[in-house]
This record gives structure tokens, C-alpha cells and sequence, in this order.
């Protein structure tokens, strides 16, 4: 069975068909939907980065790169007043994400731990820089996107962006392939690989893989996920700034994760949830919100010892 | 007389896992006591149990006639108790010198019978490494370096969890030897090693592990005794 | 440039750096050589700014204020360190992440509900008001070249202490093995207490010598974060002197960066980092 | 129906570095809407307020709140000219009306403007022109620029330099500092070397306040006259101290301009807020005092859209800063005063451009 | 011995004036050995007298300061660390190096996957084939650890950890095993087994083995190597090296006690 985990069985049974029906009930009211689409969109990304980081043991502070990119990507290649084709640009936008970890990646690769976390923020900050100081993109104030991609395929159009419970499913839709896909990924034998050389990289060595490559390989692979939802992110509300690929996003991405559960996969969508519905919630009680969001992450830490996907599992798991 | 250690019925689990089911013996000041079992009986566990590096379940551990059961382990080494782990417990970011440096200390009663210096004429070979970092020496010269910081710690137990590990032959010998001066020296030993011959000679006192029990406690004239029992014990 | 000018921007360059060692000090002791990932150490730099404008307002004297901040600030690292960080120790690292970004937040809000949002500002004490001209228009003022001297010291005072004191060889082996450290008999936890406060108290007192020369406002810990883990990271994880000479590189590089290479300068430092790290995966001067 | 309260949305930094502008631009719009409670109407004001934190990535999405979610009638926001974009993306043309209490890109009322936008704070163009005369009045002619590399560094210094050229000045350098970063020492020093007859810039915030220090400290206070964008003494005199006294900064707005408004203004912002108003309180208030002008001419009634914009483009507000009306492009046209500090208070010394129309170029409004 | 088996079977690996120094010190001199296919070659010596380092200049973990190393007509010493064990050179570590986290039998099927391919597969499940999982318990239960198939590794015992390194090696099916004091930590039992399974690897493979338990090395090797202090001291049939005096002083110990 793919998903092999109870309580992740029980969490996707439950979330997906959810999410589902939600537009139903929030038909009246856009911004939930908007709202929940943003909540996807970055799961996506948190997914992608979970996977590097609980996976692959790859910790990475310079993920936004690839979310801005996304973004970026699509401003640069698509012309300014017409719509394209959704799915040929999410097929260059990955393409040419997949080419930029890839060099990267080739280059980031050779440190490990800190060191790793140092020079991949190190790269991340130049093309932060890059897209904030340059005029061609809008600098610091960031570009607007005028018009959205049409979503035709073979002729058959299923989503019109432009309407926001079609944009909704078709990133439900999205999160769904990501986990699944990174299921597969996870259970394959090149998730084998990967998972031995989480663990003990020296020894993986020794038996005879070349580890650098299949750590290229998950990140690339990671990256350009992390674009595509930098990709639909920009499209939501057609608009991109430098500041998400900011460190403070990568930032984010990282402690959803790590709250979510690490390396669970699953646990990004927790992750993300949580840590949304709390900042929703908390804004709109308070102006100090601040205090009992850090407080309260505080709070999860200690209490829960590998992430709310931790946690739920002990309470599940148990036979 | 009175006991210098005390071990009564422990009964240790690594979460579900039973693995020590009522382990139970003393040592006296001198003695020099081996443990024996095949792998997997349990031995570190009832080590680690004595130190509170595992939590047991349930059982008393007495040093000196005080119940420790509860302290932390670094309290528990303050009562001059010294430990040589399996795998030898290296430093990665301190020198040879240094592991010598950070451990010493003189004992309860202010004795500094074992310092730097005496270390290092007992292995010379560590004198040549003494810049080297703590896993940048062989097997052996690790092995010789943590018995090395047990014993600057002055001991009155010394507990080594595979004494000799990894050792030549040579230095083997040098081992025993250095066992056989501190036990004359009146410093109690629990030794956990698979030649038998030799613990046989150099302790007073034997005791084998099956599957977290102890199957045999007796003295050395008692295990020559019976050394067909305890050798099928240990699968010689 | 000048010749003038170019020794100028040494000093300039070598002052910033040091600075940078000031700021990233504590981090070095409790990231470097403890191996606690502390992402609030910008906020403890915040919290001593803001500690020493609130004292100085109240006391008068700068001095008194730094003294003041110092003790609160090493209250708060303990408290820290038994309440939370030591829960933490034998989990994953990232853990650590979490929850000090929390604390980040928490900090953060406590800054706001006690000081306001207002940019606040202390003014240099006035025994060390007085600068030295260097050129015909530009002078130095003597409470920078006082916190240069004062930064050389804490880098000597922490090499010497790490390296060459039982205390610092402790330290480095519970990063290596707690365990281990304590079997040898040594309250491993109270030590990691005293020395975590320590690294917090010298975030503080950096936040306190720098406020004279800076603004005190919302964020200013976040904005010295990032330097910070770049000076303990090119230099090598727990070397002090890797740190010092970080420092440096960083100070002077970004200095000559902004006036040589204008449209570079802000990636300058990261480029240095990543040119660095490229060479050097483990920094400039690991064990 | 006038039953219903008006829904206020608040969009304002409430945290991080910019969280001073968001508190003062909330208490001047609370201010005023409580003082001209009286031209409502009957009707009650409902708040809704959201932290923007000053992240423009997350600007859309919290625009798309109030105007989804809460149906805010009027939205008040943001100060991050980043920030604005994001919100300008969801808010253009819809059933609300924007009104920018800080964020002065140009392009806010520029390229973009819409009927339903209106700012009334600034472009950054406005405040920064007049100075370029002023320069040249004082016979500055070779002048050094300096401000942060972003869009309203950028704009600011370009309305310095269109005036200031035109009369036929020079600008030998202009610096940009990466933002944030606020370690000016090395560029300090340089302008040392160069000894220009005057330095121009714009920082403001936390960045204003350790620029001024850093000028102070190194000397170059006192050899090289200061100019700048009226930011770099706002709300920042009290933590540069004695460092700030003599700067000569140009901006909408004064600390002791003398008119009965602005004094009635400053005591009362005292009385309830315990500090001194500054312009980013004054702007809220502006905001503030907008709306209620427009309840009032339609008396309560502000279902019609296009008749709200009508009103609200057809009013002259008393403001602190003297009489403010609105252009085509719905941003303000106002006086700009020559201001210096005195006693770490902005002082009105001369009103270089009355009546100043910022050009709002590429809007067609 | 019989002296007829070691001249006939030929020379797999070899080193030409092999060389490591860290810093100044030569950890490893000049040493030139050949080892033969299908026989056991044992080295000795004292500590720190460079084994594992030759152990990890021949498996690609270290590279020589200089110095050939030759496998199969092929000079490799300038080849990817990864490469030593794709040309069938395994080994195993003095330190206990596994996945301390994954049950056991994941540990072999880790090492047996590099042989059979596929670790470039993302969608195929890992457990599809039993094929894979078959030689992975095959192996370990040639070292006696089939009770211990679904144990994770990190809660068996040290010595049941030794037991699992070899298994490991095992499973990648090597042509060359490099043993590095496989039966440290080890019971009587335990070693007794690794002794019979070796016996019986060495008709097929060659190994080299560092050990410092007597009994076993003058029991199973063809041919010994002393080395002392990086430098090589002797090679030859166990009975001559046991005799030599150099070997005795520098290693052996005089007397016959063997400890
Ligand atoms: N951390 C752990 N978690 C779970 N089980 C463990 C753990 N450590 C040891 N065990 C189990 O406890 C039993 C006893 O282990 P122990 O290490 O005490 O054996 P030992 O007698 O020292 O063996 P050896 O001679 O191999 O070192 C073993 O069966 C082992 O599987
Ligand atoms: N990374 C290193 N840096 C410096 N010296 C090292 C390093 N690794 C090993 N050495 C030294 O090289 C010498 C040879 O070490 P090696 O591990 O090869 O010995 P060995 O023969 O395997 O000994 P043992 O039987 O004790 O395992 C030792 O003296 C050791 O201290
Ligand atoms: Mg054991
Ligand atoms: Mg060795």
C-alpha cells in the first residue's frame, strides 16, 4: 500500500476528500477559498522542502530560491500581454528550475550540515539581491502579471484561473500529485538510496553508490517542485516580489515543516495548516500576536516530539 | 566485609524490550569481578544500569552501602567510579593531551596515584599522538586513550566494557598487567572481555549473563570448576 | 582611491569587522563550539540595546546600564537554558530551529508591548565623546576604536578560555559526547547552563556597546543574525580565531565592496561565503 | 443603509522594522474619525485590522481578506511601497476604496492609479523636488545623492536630481546603499575624500537615524552641509539627538507649522497617544479625515461608488499640514516646507513649492 | 599451506610503494603487497601500525600520498571512492558503521540493490522484488543474525552490530573483502562462525583480513603480512611469520601465551 503509515492513511482519507467539499461551503466567500489555495500552494512547497531536509537530510535555508524563481521564470520567459499555455509553461518553468538546482545544486553539494545551510542561503540571498536591485523586474516593489495562462489541454480546458474555486482545485489537485509522487519517490529504491544516505553517508560510499548523484538528483527534483509552487503562487494573484525568495521565507517553509513533522511528508500540509490557522486566528484576536504564536510554537516543540504528524501517530499507532 | 558495589535484581528495558531480568551481584573493595556472556546477554546494559546511563526499571545499585540508584550519573562517577565504553567514547574536537587534561582529577580521598604523566609512560604510544584529535588514531590507540581517562580519574572502580578490544597482543598483555597493578593497589575492576583464560586468572570473581540472568556467579576455583558449563554458556 | 582613503576604509573595514566578532561573539561559544543552534541570538543583541536605552534613561550612566543589562541578560540565559533548551538536547537539531525562532517571536513581541516601536537612540558616553581627525573632513570617534580594543579582548579572552583552559576542553567534549563528559563526573547540564547564559550575556553586551553607535529599533536583532552565522560559519565551526578572522574578511570585504564594486555590493559577503565554502566545505579554519 | 457600520480596513506594519509608521498612521486615522465622529451621520466605524508585517509577498492575500472576507468599504494601507503593489494588484477597480497613508511609489498614482486609489501622503517625487532648488538657492553645486537601492530610494533622489539639474547643478556621485543595510561608515568616508558642497539623501526610519549619528560621529557634520527627503528627521529626532540639530530636510509637512489645525492636532495626538505626532500620523489622520468629508457631503450614504469617488476627489481637507486637495490621479496637492532642526523639533523656515503637484506621469485618469 | 595453491592463483590486487603521511607522520611506508585471488591474506601488527589506513587506501576511503594501487591490471587509485566498491572491493570498518536506524534486513538489502540496479527506479515500490530481499537474508544468515532480520539495528548488541557490518559486505558480493578486525567485540560463538564462513569465502574470493585475534589469523590466513610503524615488515606463510623474532618482539610478545 502506498501509504503505508496508519494515521498518514487516515490523515489523507480525511484531508483530501475535506478539501474537496470545502469550496462548497465557502462558495459565498472568496477569500476562504483564496485563502485555503495560498495554504496548498505552500504546502507544496513545504512538501518539497520537507523532503529534502527529513529525507535526504539535505537542510537547506535558500528553498525560496526556487519559489521565487517559479515566479521570476514566468516573468521573464511569458510575453507581458497574452496567455500561454498553463501546462507548456509549468513544463519550462520546472525545466529550467530543474537546470538552475542543477548547477546549484552541483556547486552546493559538496558541504554538508551548516555548511550547507550557509552556502545555499548564500545563493539564495545573490538572486534575492539580484531580482531587488535590478529594474527590469520591478526591483524591491516587485511585477505585476496581467495575464493569466489558459489551462487547455488537447483542446479541453478544465480550469479557468481566472475563477478562484477552479484555481483552488487545481491546486488541491497539485498537492495531491505531490504527495503522491513523493510517496512513490520515498518507497522506490532510489528512496532506499536516499534514505541510507540520510543516514549514514560514509557507509553508503562504501557500498559502492555514488551518493553526490542521487543527492543532485532529490534536489533537483525538490527545486523544481518548490518552483511550481512559487509558479501557482504568482499566478493567485498575479503578482511577484523579490521578497519571496527572501531567507525569511525559506525560513518559514522550514519551521512549518519541522512543526509539521519532518521527513513525514504529510506533515508539510499539517505543518502548514497549523501554522496558518494560528496566525489567522491570532491576528484577528490580537495586535500582540507575535507573543502567543511564539509562545505557542514554543509550547509544540516540547510538547510534541516529532511534529504534530509525530505526535498524531503516537496516538494512532498504537496497536 | 563490607561491599564496596552492591547490585540487586535490576530489571532493565530498552522501551518494550526486557532485557535485564533481575541481575544481581556485589564486588568488594579489591576485587577484580569479570562479566561474561555471549552477545547480546546484557552485559553493557547491567553496566550502563550501575551508571544511569539507562534508567531500570526496578533494583537497587548500593555503592559504599549508599543507594545511588537515583543520582545522575555524573554524581555516580563522583564517587570515583571511572568507565571505558564499548566503541571507547572518543572526543572528535579534543587532542590526545587534552582528553588526558579534561578528565583528570585526584579521587575522593585527594590521591593522584594516576596522572598525566603515568599514562603516558604506561602508553608510550599515545606520548607519540599527542596532538592528534581523538578519532584520528587507530582502534588501538583509542582504546589505550579512554582506559587512559578512566584511570586519571583515580578510580576505586574501574569498569571497562570490552577491555581489549582491538588491541595487540603486545599491548593485550601490557592491559593486564595494568589491571593486575591497580587491583594490587587495592581499585575494585568489573571487566567485561572474552578471554576467559586470562579473567580467569586475574579476577577473584565470575559472573555470566544469559539473556539479561545471571546463570553463574562464583569464584575462579568455582569456574574452573565448572568451566564446561560456563564455556557452553559462552558458546567456546 | 586615494592612498588616504584607502587607509581609511582599512580601519573602517577592520573596525566593522571587529564589531561583526562583538556581535557574533556568543554565538561562536553556544553555535560554534556548544553546537546549539540559537537562532534568538539576534534577539538577545536586541535585548541589550534596548536594555541599555531603558537603563540609561533610568540610571544616567551608560556603564551602570551595560552592567545592569549584562546580569539581566545572563538571568534570562539561564532561564532559557533550564526552561527550554534543555529539553532539546537529545533531539534532532531542528528541533532547535523551531523552537527558538518561537522565541524569536516572543522576544520580538515583548520589545514592542515594553518599548514601543519607535526608533530609540543612546548617546555615547560622554568621557569617550571626543574623536581623532584622519583626514581633513573625516575623524574617528574614540568610542569606536574603544570597542575595537574591547572586541580584540573578548577574542583573546574567549580563544585562550576555550583552548587552553579545562573549562573550554569540557565545553568542546560535551559538544562532542554528553554522554561521555559525564562519566568522567562532570555536571555536564549545569556547565551547559552557565556557558549558554554566557554566550546570551555577550549577545546582550554587544547589543549595549552597540547602541551608542546604531539605532534601537523593531527587527534590528534579525537584521545581525544573518552576518553573525556567516562570521562562525566561513570561519569554521567552534574556532574562535576562524571567527575573529571571519570577522575580518567580512568587515573589510563589505567595506571595499561598497565603494569599489557599488553594484555588487549587497550579494558581496554572500559571495564570499559561498566563494569560501566552495573551497573550504568545512570553513576556513575547522578541526 | 445607514444602519450599517462603516468597515475601516487597516493594512499597517504592526510589527518588525516598520511597526512605528503603522502605529502612528493608525492613531492619526482613529483621531480624526473620532474627532468628526459628528459627520458620519450616525454611523458607527468598524476597524478591522491587519499586520502586514511589512511582507509584500503576503500583501494580496490579506487585500483579498478585507475586501472578501470583511467587505471593508474603505481600506487604509500600507507604508511598504512593496507591500502597496500587492495590494494595488487585488484592490484596482474593485468596490472599495484604497487610501495610502504612506507607500509614495510614484507608480501607485502613476502607471497604476484607478479611480477607487488615493493616497494621501505623497509620491516620492514630491517632497524630494523642491529641495533640488533649494540646493541650488544655497549655492550648492556639486552634490552628492545617497539613499537605499530600492524604488523609493530611487524615486526620491530622482526628484532631487530633476530639479536640481535643471537649474543647472551637478550630481558628482550618487550612492546606493543596499537596503536595509545601515553600515554607512565606508560610504561616509568617501564623501569625506570627495568633500562635495553638499550631501542629498533619503533614508528614514531606523536607517535615518543611524545615518545622521554615523555623519555626526565621523565629522562631516558641521564641513558638509546635509539636505534630505523630510523622512530623515521624522519621528527620529529624539534618537538622534544632538546629531540631528541643523539638518535641513524638505517634506508636506512641519512639526511647528503655524495653523490652528495642526496645533489643535499636535495637542490632542499628545493628550491620547503620550508622544509627539509626526508625519506618518498626520497622513492616517489625512486618511482619516478623507472619509469622514466624503460621509459627510453624501450624507452617510456611500452605496454608490462613483458618487464617493466624485466626493472624495471634490474635497479640500484641513489638514495639520495646511490645505491639501487632490489631483486627477487622486494624489495630494501640497504645500512643501523647507524645514530645519531645532531642538530636535522640525522647523518651518520657508515653503519652497506651494500648491505642489506631484506630475503622475503614465496615469490617465 | 600448500605452497602449489598460492602460485597458481593470481595476483587481483596490488600496491606499488603505497604511501599515506599525515602531516610528518608516515602513518603507511612504501608498502608494496600483492594479494591473490581466492586466498586469504592476514595483516598484523601493532597498533597504530597503519593496517586500517592500508585497509582505506585500498577501498578508496583515503587517497595515498603515493604510491600504485593496481586491481586487476588497472591502476585505481585515482578513481571516485564510490568506484573502489562498484569494481567489487568491499569492506568492512573497525568502528561499527551501519544505518543505525533501519532494520537489518534493510541494511543488506541496501547493499544488495547496488549489484542489482535499479537505484535510479523512483516509482517502483522497494519491496516489489524478493529476489533482493532473498540474498539480503541470505547474508545474514551466513553470519548468524537471521533471528535479527527485522531487529532495528541500532537496538542489537555491539557484537550482533559486528556481526551485521559483515553481512553487509557480504550482501554486495564482492571479489575482494577487506575485513577490518571483523571479530573485535565478538563472543566465542560469533567468531567461531565468522571463522567457518570465512573459511569457506576464501575458495572463492580473496580477502584480506586485519585482526588482532591470534588464533583466528594463523587458523585462516594463506598469507601474513606484518607491519610495524607503517613500515612493512614481513610477508610469508603463517608458520615462518610466527617464528620470525621481529615478529615476536614487535608483536607477538615473546613466550607462547598469546593474550
Ligand atoms: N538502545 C537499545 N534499544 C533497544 N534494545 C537494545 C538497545 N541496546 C541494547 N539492546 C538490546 O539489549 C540486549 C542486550 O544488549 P547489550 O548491549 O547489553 O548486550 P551485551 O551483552 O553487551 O552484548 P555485546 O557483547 O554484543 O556487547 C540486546 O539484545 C540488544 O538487542
Ligand atoms: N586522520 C588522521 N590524522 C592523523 N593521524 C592519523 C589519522 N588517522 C590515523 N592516524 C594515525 O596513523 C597511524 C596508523 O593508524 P591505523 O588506524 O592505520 O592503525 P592500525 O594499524 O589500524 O592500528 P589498530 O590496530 O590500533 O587499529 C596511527 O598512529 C594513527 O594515530
Ligand atoms: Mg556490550
Ligand atoms: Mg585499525
Amino acid at each position: 500500500m502506498l501509504f503505508n503509515n496508519r494515521t498518514e492513511r487516515y490523515f489523507v482519507w480525511v484531508f483530501f476528500p475535506l478539501a474537496l467539499l470545502m469550496p462548497l461551503f465557502l462558495e459565498q466567500n472568496t477569500f476562504y477559498v483564496s485563502k485555503l489555495t495560498t495554504v496548498m500552494i505552500f504546502a507544496i512547497f513545504v512538501m518539497s522542502l520537507d523532503y529534502l531536509v527529513g529525507r535526504c537530510g539535505l537542510i537547506t535555508l535558500g528553498h525560496a530560491m526556487f519559489y521565487g524563481l517559479g515566479g521570476y521564470i514566468f516573468v521573464m520567459i511569458a510575453p507581458e500581454y497574452e496567455a500561454v499555455n498553463f501546462w507548456v509553461y509549468t513544463f519550462y518553468i520546472c525545466v529550467i528550475a530543474a537546470a538552475v538546482a542543477l548547477v546549484i545544486g552541483f556547486l552546493v553539494l559538496r558541504t554538508s550540515g551548516i555548511y550547507m545551510i550557509m552556502i545555499t542561503l548564500a545563493f539564495a540571498q545573490m538572486t534575492y539581491y539580484f531580482f531587488s536591485d535590478s529594474l527590469d523586474f520591478g526591483g524591491n516593489d516587485g511585477v505585476f502579471i496581467y495575464v493569466k495562462p489558459d489551462t487547455s489541454l488537447f483542446g479541453l480546458s478544465l480550469f479557468d484561473l481566472e475563477n478562484p474555486t477552479h484555481f483552488y482545485y487545481l491546486c488541491l489537485l497539485s498537492l495531491f500529485n505531490t504527495l503522491f509522487f513523493f510517496r512513490l519517490v520515498t518507497r522506490s529504491r532510489f528512496g532506499r538510496v536516499i534514505d541510507s544516505i540520510h543516514e549514514n553517508p560514509g557507509r553508503t560510499t562504501a557500498l559502492g553508490y555514488n551518493i553526490f548523484v542521487f543527492r543532485l538528483m532529490a534536489y533537483t527534483m525538490a527545486s523544481a517542485l518548490g518552483a511550481y509552487a512559487g509558479y501557482l503562487f504568482t499566478l493567485q494573484y498575479g503578482f511577484v516580489n523579490p521578497s519571496m525568495l527572501a531567507w525569511t521565507t525559506s525560513g518559514s517553509a522550514l519551521v512549518m515543516s519541522i512543526l509539521g513533522g519532518i521527513g513525514s511528508i504529510y506533515g508539510a500540509i499539517l505543518g502548514v495548516l497549523v501554522y496558518e490557522g494560528l496566525h489567522f486566528s491570532l491576528e484577528h484576536l490580537t495586535e500582540h500576536w507575535l507573543l502567543f504564536m511564539g509562545a505557542l510554537i514554543i509550547l509544540m516543540v516540547i510538547l510534541f516530539k516529532n511534529g504534530i504528524a509525530g505526535y498524531l501517530e503516537k496516538l494512532l499507532e498504537r496497536r | 566485609m563490607n561491599k564496596l558495589l552492591e547490585v540487586k535484581s535490576l530489571h532493565t528495558l530498552y522501551g518494550e524490550s526486557h532485557v535485564l531480568h533481575g541481575v544481581g551481584f556485589d564486588v568488594e573493595p579489591g576485587q577484580a569481578v569479570s562479566l561474561m556472556g555471549r552477545n547480546g546477554m546484557g552485559k553493557t546494559t547491567t553496566l550502563k544500569s550501575i551508571l544511569g546511563l539507562v534508567q531500570p526499571r526496578s533494583g537497587n545499585v548500593l555503592f559504599n552501602g549508599e543507594e545511588i540508584t537515583q543520582l545522575p550519573t555524573w554524581q555516580r562517577m563522583r564517587r570515583d567510579i571511572a568507565y571505558v565504553p564499548e566503541g571507547r567514547g572518543m572526543f572528535h574536537n579534543l587532542s590526545v593531551k587534552e582528553h588526558l587534561q579534561m578528565a583528570a582529577r585526584p579521587n575522593k580521598r585527594g590521591e593522584h596515584n594516576w596522572d598525566y604523566d603515568r599514562v603516558l609512560e604506561t602508553f608510550p604510544r599515545l606520548q607519540e599522538r599527542l596532538g592528534n584529535l581523538g578519532t584520528q588514531l587507530s582502534g588501538g590507540e583509542q582504546q589505550m586513550l579512554a582506559i587512559g581517562r578512566a584511570l586519571v580519574t583515580n578510580p576505586d572502580l574501574l569498569i571497562l566494557d570490552e577491555a581489549t578490544e582491538g588491541l595487540a597482543p603486545l599491548i593485550r598483555k601490557e592491559i593486564w598487567e595494568v589491571i593486575r597493578t591497580i587491583k594490587a593497589s587495592g581499585i575494585s575492576t568489573i571487566i567485561v572481555d572474552k578471554n576467559i583464560k586470562v579473567l580467569k586468572e586475574l579476577c577473584d570473581k565470575h559472573i555470566v549473563l544469559v539473556k539479561g540472568q545471571v546463570v553463574f556467579s562464583d569464584s575462579s576455583e568455582g569456574l574452573s570448576a565448572r568451566l564446561d558449563e560456563v564455556e557452553s554458556y559462552l558458546g567456546v | 582611491m586615494t592612498t588616504s582613503l584607502f587607509f581609511v576604509q582599512l580601519i573602517n573595514g577592520l573596525q566593522y569587522g571587529l564589531l561583526l566578532f562583538l556581535i557574533a561573539s556568543g554565538l561562536t561559544l553556544v553555535f560554534g563550539v556548544m553546537g546549539i543552534l540559537n537562532l534568538a541570538h539576534g534577539s538577545m543583541y536586541m535585548v541589550g540595546a534596548y536594555l541599555a536605552w531603558y537603563f540609561v534613561q533610568q540610571t544616567g550612566s551608560f556603564t551602570l546600564s551595560a552592567v545592569i543589562s549584562a546580569i539581566i541578560a545572563l538571568l534570562i540565559g539561564i532561564v532559557v537554558e533550564r526552561t527550554l533548551i534543555q529539553r532539546l538536547y537529545r533531539r534532532n537539531h531542528l528541533d532547535q530551529v523551531l523552537l527558538t525562532i518561537g522565541m524569536i517571536f516572543v522576544f520580538n513581541a515583548l520589545q514592542s508591548i515594553l518599548w514601543g516601536n519607535d526608533p530609540l537612540g543612546v548617546q555615547v558616553p560622554d568621557a569617550m565623546s571626543a574623536a581623532i581627525p584622519l583626514t581633513d573632513v573625516v575623524e574617528y570617534p574614540v568610542y569606536r576604536l574603544f570597542v575595537a580594543l574591547l572586541c580584540v579582548a573578548i577574542a583573546a579572552i574567549m580563544y585562550y578560555m576555550i583552548n587552553r583552559t579545562r573549562l573550554g576542553m569540557l565545553i568542546r567534549a560535551g559538544e562532542s559526547n554528553r554522554e561521555m563528559v559525564e562519566c568522567l563526573g562532570i555536571d555536564i547540564s549545569r556547565l551547559y547552563t552557565i556557558v549558554f547564559a554566557i554566550g546570551v550575556m555577550l549577545a546582550a553586551v554587544a547589543g549595549v556597546i552597540a547602541a551608542p553607535m546604531s539605532s534601537i529599533v523593531p527587527g534590528m536583532g534579525e537584521h545581525v543574525l544573518i552576518a553573525c552565522f556567516v562570521v562562525v560559519v566561513i570561519g569554521g565551526m567552534g574556532s574562535i580565531k576562524g571567527a575573529l578572522i571571519g570577522a575580518l574578511l567580512v568587515g573589510l570585504v563589505d567595506t571595499f565592496a561598497s565603494v569599489l564594486l557599488p553594484q555588487l555590493s549587497s550579494m558581496m559577503i554572500y559571495i564570499l561565503m559561498a566563494f569560501i565554502l566552495l573551497i573550504k566545505p568545512q570553513g576556513l579554519f575547522s578541526s | 443603509d445607514n444602519a450599517e457600520p462603516i468597515k475601516v480596513g487597516v493594512m499597517l506594519p504592526f510589527s518588525g522594522i516598520y511597526a512605528a509608521l503603522g502605529d502612528a498612521g493608525r492613531n492619526g486615522l482613529k483621531m480624526a474619525l473620532k474627532e468628526h465622529a459628528g459627520e458620519l451621520h450616525g454611523r458607527q466605524i468598524e476597524f478591522i485590522e491587519m499586520d502586514t508585517e511589512a511582507k509584500p509577498e503576503r500583501a494580496p492575500e490579506i487585500a483579498s481578506s478585507l475586501l472578501n472576507q470583511h467587505h471593508a468599504n474603505f481600506i487604509i494601507g500600507p507604508v511598504h511601497s512593496g507591500v502597496a503593489m500587492g495590494m494595488i494588484k487585488v484592490l484596482k477597480d474593485q468596490d472599495t476604496i484604497m487610501i495610502i497613508p504612506n507607500a509614495g511609489a510614484n507608480a501607485a498614482t502613476g502607471p497604476l492609479c484607478a479611480p477607487n486609489i488615493f493616497r494621501t501622503s505623497f509620491s516620492m517625487w514630491q517632497p524630494s523636488y523642491p529641495m533640488g532648488q533649494v540646493a541650488l538657492d544655497s549655492a550648492y553645486k556639486r552634490v552628492v545623492t545617497m539613499s537605499w537601492n530600492y524604488g523609493a530610494g530611487r524615486e526620491s533622489l530622482e526628484g532631487f536630481e530633476e530639479a536640481f539639474k535643471a537649474g543647472g547643478g551637478e550630481i558628482i556621485k550618487q550612492i546606493m546603499v543596499p537596503f536595509p543595510k545601515t553600515e554607512f561608515q565606508s560610504y561616509l568616508s568617501e564623501i569625506g575624500s570627495i568633500n562635495p558642497d553638499a550631501v542629498f539623501v533619503f533614508f528614514a526610519g531606523g536607517g535615518a537615524v543611524k545615518f545622521v549619528k554615523d555623519y555626526d560621529a565621523l565629522g562631516l557634520k558641521g564641513k558638509i552641509p546635509l539636505l534630505g527627503s523630510g523622512f530623515l528627521t521624522e519621528g527620529t529626532t529624539s534618537a538622534q539627538g544632538p546629531s540631528a540639530e541643523g539638518i535641513r530636510t524638505t517634506l508636506h509637512y512641519a512639526d511647528g507649522l503655524d495653523n490652528e489645525v495642526n496645533t489643535k492636532f499636535r495637542q490632542n495626538y499628545q493628550q491620547m497617544f503620550g508622544k509627539e505626532a509626526d508625519i506618518y500620523a498626520v497622513q492616517g489622520y489625512d486618511a482619516g479625515l478623507l472619509i469622514a468629508k466624503a460621509v459627510d457631503q453624501l450624507g452617510g450614504d456611500i452605496s454608490d461608488q462613483a458618487a464617493l469617488i466624485q466626493a472624495m476627489e471634490s474635497t479640500t481637507l484641513l489638514s495639520p499640514r495646511g490645505e491639501v486637495s487632490f489631483s486627477k490621479a487622486h494624489n495630494p496637492i501640497q504645500n512643501i516646507y523647507l524645514r530645519e532642526v531645532v531642538d530636535g523639533a522640525n522647523k518651518v523656515i520657508d515653503v519652497p513649492a506651494a500648491k505642489l503637484e506631484d506630475p503622475a506621469r503614465g496615469c490617465k485618469l | 599451506m600448500n605452497n602449489n595453491v598460492i602460485l597458481e592463483s593470481q595476483v587481483i590486487l596490488e600496491t606499488e610503494g603505497l604511501c599515506k603521511y599525515w602531516g610528518g607522520l608516515k602513518a603507511l611506508d612504501d608498502i608494496s603487497l600483492k594479494f591473490h585471488d581466492r586466498e586469504l591474506h592476514g595483516i598484523v601488527g601493532p597498533n597504530g601500525a597503519g593496517k586500517s589506513t592500508l585497509l582505506n587506501l585500498l577501498c578508496g576511503h583515503y587517497k595515498p600520498t603515493s604510491g600504485r594501487i593496481v586491481h586487476e591490471g588497472a591502476p585505481i587509485d585515482a578513481i571516485k571512492p564510490y568506484a573502489f566498491a562498484r569494481r567489487g572491493i568491499g569492506r568492512s570498518f573497525q568502528k561499527t558503521n551501519i544505518y543505525p536506524n533501519a532494520t537489518c534486513l534493510e541494511n543488506c538489502s541496501v547493499a544488495v540493490q547496488r549489484r542489482m540496479g535499479g537505484s535510479f527506479n523512483f516509482l517502483r515500490s522497494r519491496h516489489r522484488q524478493e529476489v533482493l530481499e532473498e540474498i539480503a537474508t541470505e547474508a545474514l544468515e551466513k553470519v548468524g543474525l537471521l533471528s535479527r532480520r527485522n531487529e532495528v539495528a541500532a537496538h542489537i548488541s555491539y557484537g550482533e552490530q559486528r556481526q551485521l557490518e559483515i553481512a553487509m559486505v557480504l550482501a554486495t558480493s564482492p571479489c575482494v573483502l577487506l575485513l577490518d578486525e571483523p571479530m573485535a567485540g565478538m563472543g566465542h560463538e560469533e567468531s567461531q562462525l565468522i571463522i567457518e564462513l570465512l573459511k569457506q569465502l576464501k575458495q572463492e574470493y580473496c580477502i584480506v583480513l586485519v585482526e588482532h585475534d591470534m588464533d583466528a589469523v594463523f587458523e585462516l590466513s594463506d598469507k601474513l603480512t606484518v607491519m610495524v610503524d607503517g613500515q612493512h615488515l614481513t610477508t610469508g606463510t603463517v608458520d615462518r611469520v610466527r617464528d620470525d623474532p621481529r615478529v615476536k618482539e614487535a608483536y607477538l610478545g615473546q613466550g607462547d601465551e598469546v593474550y
